[in-house]
């Protein structure tokens, strides 16, 4: 366990290179790491992606079933994300039960997916009030190397663009892909004392103040935002985060899109 | 129900001279109301009603952290647990902490991990109970202030007290304070938490859909009215500890004052204004 | 958490100020606290009541839905009556699924609710065997200082009294109050050595050697009993405390009937 | 089903002779058999028939209390587990405890632990567990009937074994000892526990409805009752510790006396009439 | 609990009687102990037994109940066998729900006679797809000296041979006894150093390496194996065991049929 | 869905050419492909491809076992947590361990217990995840072939590798390795794992209906087959640790090597091959 806490002599080292504007990976403070995806790495599931975002490692299946809709919303399908974070992933996460980190880990990546509309959930809808498609987003971290929120982002989003509903098997006519209209990326800084450090590694996200993810939609609008861990921000640097967002999720965008 | 929402779905929240169905303009705060000081056992406690909303904070510590195992030898922990009563929200909740509760907790938790002074109190915990017992929509940003002045009351060294507020939009207007009805069919809502003197932000969350002009228009809402509910903060607390003490919530009067043997903060922590 | 512990010292005083009838709190041995009722505390509720007993705080709301009755019941409305005790009332009170202190309180509230068959249930059939009324009487303990089970016992009664059925949204006709046709009143005493205390205070059940809850109705008529803590009454301990129950319930009963 | 109790509950549950439907005059026990020393690994065991119900009790300790933040510095802890089989029950029961199942634990670890002498041992454990087999009403006075026994066999040192027997009211009339239908169908059910040497009430529940003078005709005859089960019970220890050993329970023959290792109590602890 | 460990001296006693093919209770080394069967003990349940295998004292019940097949096997009744190793049986029982071994217990039970096809599950169909007879095997350990797999195997299948389905109470004819097919018999042996002992004591599976526990049929078949512990077997000696097992069931099998 | 499966019922396994469905012969194996090195967190990891199964394993320790009252002041515990993946199945499987889970859990635990050089690491425990990301009948031989490769590139000191097999019957032949069909539609299933070295047997379930003969022709193909295994694992690890590093599964590129400072094991403890 010993390795899980960042040396004193790393922390001084990561933040005399940052206040330079480098990182120890090589990266500039507003660069985030190389993003790579592997689609229907999973057959068992309607949709999967495998996303590496530098050396973490994230699966998402999806999975589709049909059942009943919540009562306040009977024209829509529903919604699920999970997130385990198992310990295969790494010396400090445990078996049992999610704890908060991963049930706000899944929730932010929930709504993410949920306020942006990637999905149109309406047309998942299959008899108003008596049957929807629910549809299963499972986050399996298998690697940790630092800002699981990106990375199971990323991962969630591809899987479900890759996802196709199987309604032949439930005698509801053709497959089909699920109806994506919006694209989603979250993108989260990192604030080590007063520097700005975007898609933070494990070593930063752990020396870290403050966090903020952002998740910005196809035309940079705001569609989530989450603030973490026990420091401030600035007004500024809030605004700052938000405008890196939207044009590191440019970037990116296109690496969920493409199949 | 499913009709009625429906036909609520259809319905204008900003009427045709720039209302909203309550009859407060975009900028208006809902009617709030704090008392500090309202529960005997508690080292700290305040009471605020904001709205529709009814929320109780109590305060407990610094006080040794139990497991032992979660002490930190260099600092206290702050730890909130926030919970809404079964029988606080229309459809009766299930007892026990939900996701939404959990999350809730860890968000205030981390907001007052950055004003408490910690380090002056090592391995012990500091235990913030928020109890939601009628909600009607932004109860984290009611939670939040009752909380920061039950930590006062409970003598609780602070940089400052917390204050708090959500912004959002409906009907595509960016509006502070949203109601039930505005948050269930509106198009965004963004609560957040500053510390007053500063201008620091503490707690910042946001779901829905907000251009980056929108998104600032609702900050400069948000963080003027938190700045007007912090003077609300700073008077609960001067009538908490006031010669002349009001027993202004008839069923919950407040104890005796216990300021001398626990001052609340220093002159230094606190500001100039003191309290 | 040495606060908890009532000191030695605390405990003779308590105990040879008893031993001449009187108490620390100026009441007489037979007498209880002030109670205070405040109703309709909570408007998302169907009834509510806040109950100050000295000053022990008690909070209940009063839930109705629409749901299955049990199947030996098919006639019967349902009752669930739960107790959660916020580690906001007390230091010792911890978060977490109910300890056996808190299932007993709620159930012998719940006793004294069912047995003295103050709400007509048989009324609350909508349907018999499919469907019926389902009343949830959920407790929440906000200040804690003794006797629990008479405070929540007093607000459980005083939030059914002004309950009204949300019959209406349900489409099932009127709303309407519930047929409210018995008034039970718990009272209990604690033992401390050889005297006989009603209304314990916190310090006074602290140290208390055992505990009797007698519940009885509006013709003095038992409808519940409760004994509890590990010492013991004799017979005639046990005839002396019933009768006190009766004597003082009947002074109690038109603070918990009034609106 | 449901006709079944309904037309039950048209029927009178005591005859035009005064007696009950099964035969009992309303101051009559149903038949009782209780045996000590049935199990091989508990400290101490024993197994009660009473009407329809069968109950096992066994008896670990005193052993050292864990958790060790449990430990009492002082005495020992009483902890009794109350438990029904799955199939002890018409419906099944789902394994594990529910919170009747807790209530009734509470109750007989309060009555249990104001005739042990915890002083004697400090930080251990005195633990009871009762598994009901087949369930007849007036469990939990026969589980604790049974477990006095055990606690016998198990040698711990107590002031007196514990009586127990419940009274209640059926067709307007107070009985004794109601059976499975008349406490469904009854008026009122009052299960007590007394320490027989001394009359003590160490448990007493009442749910129902009595009026003050039907409440002492039911105590008078669980009184007069559990004075009987106490010369059971002594008559089972007995026969356990006889020379003569009668193997009365086939299936469960009792193992070897360990009287002389673990004598049960002293003379001075339990009375005159010694066991 | 330090009776828990098995003394040095004694496990040198043991194994070195063992080494010249005696036990300590007078058996050879291929010898299970005596087995006592008690039918319709528990009149609450459907079906039971009291089995003793020497001191080990296990009790079974079983309840039917009608509800829905799994939609996999639309066409069966479902079986549903779980162990309560509660603390009165042994002091290193804990309450709280099933550990490992525990749940090992249960699913070896449950697939000697899933898999031998003793109860003929078709015939507990009642209507396809919609209603099935539920057959719950509950285990009751009342006394624990050793080799559960085997005592606990024995009542269930002594119980269930005893069970009358009450189809007269759900209005589906007469009541009728299980369709009982097969008669597995599970015989488990315990591997200490390099010796083979047929059902262990609980001194001898306290410091047995391996264990194996095979089950066969009337016609000697093998329904179902699993191997235990965390020492290993020779290919040899699996054989071995396999056939002591055949055996040993042959002379067991006619105590749990005979009523 | 039911009737997909009546028909398959129906439907013969094996050909009249004496071929499976998949067109394997009664003693072929699935493709396996096992690559070790995979993840970067973990001491060590693998990852296997076998048939439609693919799985990953990865190993901690030996390091401190906590909670430490589960410490054993004489060795190591090794301590397995199998865990399927709610998206590997068809069916969505809830998250969390359910019952079958915790037994596989258990007789891998139990399977590597016997080769770990546990008297050498104690108060520690040697922790395997296995995760199976896509199943497709076999997931235990699978992942405890993969364990296997992780624990060696942990460098876990072991007597041995572990290889396991299952093998069945289906339409009434004795076959090895059954994919998923044959596995739901077959007659018997007898997963096992050895020690290939001695022949050891370290893990042996069966369910189903096999006669004696129909036993030893299935351990016979799973030991032939275990041996095939044992190779296919040893080249693995030459692949992970050779001077020419092969990128084969490009998504999870191998990080460095590190068998410098960990060595496998020692020439000894595992034979003359070395690896």
């Amino acid at each position: 366990m010993s390795e899980e806490i960042v040396s004193e002599l790393m922390r001084a080292h990561i933040y005399r290179l940052a206040s330079t504007g480098q990182r120890v990976d090589g990266r500039g403070l507003d660069q985030p790491r190389k993003v790579s995806v592997d689609r229907a790495f999973v057959k068992t599931a309607e949709g999967s992606a495998r996303v590496k975002l530098g050396n973490t490692d994230v699966l998402v299946g999806i999975k589709m079933s049909v059942g009943e809709p919540y009562p306040d919303t009977p024209n829509t399908g529903v919604l699920s994300t999970s997130v385990e974070l198992i310990p295969m992933a790494s010396p400090t996460f445990e078996a049992g039960p999610p704890r908060p980190d991963a049930i706000e880990l899944a929730r932010v990546v929930d709504r993410g997916i949920r306020e942006s509309k990637m999905v149109n959930m309406e047309r998942l809808c299959i008899t108003p009030k008596e049957k929807v498609w629910i549809l299963f987003i499972d986050i399996h971290v298998l690697d940790y190397d630092g800002n699981l929120f990106d990375a199971c982002s990323y991962a969630a989003v591809a899987a479900l663009a890759s996802t196709v509903a199987p309604a032949k098997s439930q005698g509801l006519g053709d497959d089909f892909p699920l109806p994506v209209e919006h694209w989603p990326v979250s993108v989260t800084t990192a604030k080590i004392k007063e520097l700005l450090l975007v898609d933070p590694s494990l070593d930063e996200e752990r020396m870290a103040d403050a966090r903020l993810t952002v998740t910005t939609d196809e035309n940079g609008d705001i569609r989530a935002m989450q603030k973490g861990l026990s420091g401030s921000f600035t007004y500024e640097e809030v605004k700052r985060i938000i405008e890196t967002a939207q044009r590191v999720g440019r970037d990116i965008r296109p690496l969920l899109q493409s199949s | 129900m499913e009709d009625i929402e429906h036909i609520e779905k259809e319905m204008k929240l900003i009427g045709s001279d720039g209302r909203r169905l309550d009859g407060r303009s975009f900028d208006e705060l809902r009617p709030i109301r704090i008392e500090a000081g309202v529960l005997r056992r508690a080292d700290g406690s305040a009471y605020i009603e904001w709205g529709g909303n009814k929320v109780l904070a109590a305060v407990y510590g610094p006080r040794e952290a139990h497991p032992r195992h979660l002490q930190d030898p260099a600092r206290a922990l702050v730890q909130c647990r926030y919970n809404m009563a079964p029988f606080s929200v229309s459809d009766r909740k299930r007892p026990g902490p939900d996701r939404r509760s959990v999350e809730i907790s860890k968000v205030i938790s981390e907001a007052f991990s950055s004003v408490v002074f910690k380090e002056q109190f090592p391995r012990t915990s500091v235990d913030i109970f928020i109890e939601v017992l009628q909600a009607d929509a932004g109860t984290r940003c009611a939670g939040l202030t009752a909380a920061s002045v039950a930590l006062a009351d409970a003598g609780v060294p602070m940089r400052d007290l917390v204050a708090s507020c959500a912004s959002g939009k409906i009907d595509g207007v960016v509006c502070l304070d949203l109601n039930k009805d505005e948050d269930n069919f509106g198009d965004a809502d963004c609560p957040m938490a500053i510390v007053p003197r500063t201008g620091d932000v503490v707690l910042l969350q946001m779901d829905g859909h907000l251009t980056y002009d929108e998104f600032q228009k609702a900050m400069g809402l948000s963080i003027d009215a938190a700045r007007r509910i912090y003077e609300m903060q700073r008077d609960a607390l001067r009538r908490r500890y006031s010669v002349t003490l009001e027993d202004i919530l008839k069923e919950s009067p407040p104890t005796a004052p216990v300021a001398e043997e626990r001052p609340v903060t220093s002159e230094e922590d606190f500001g100039p204004e003191g309290i």
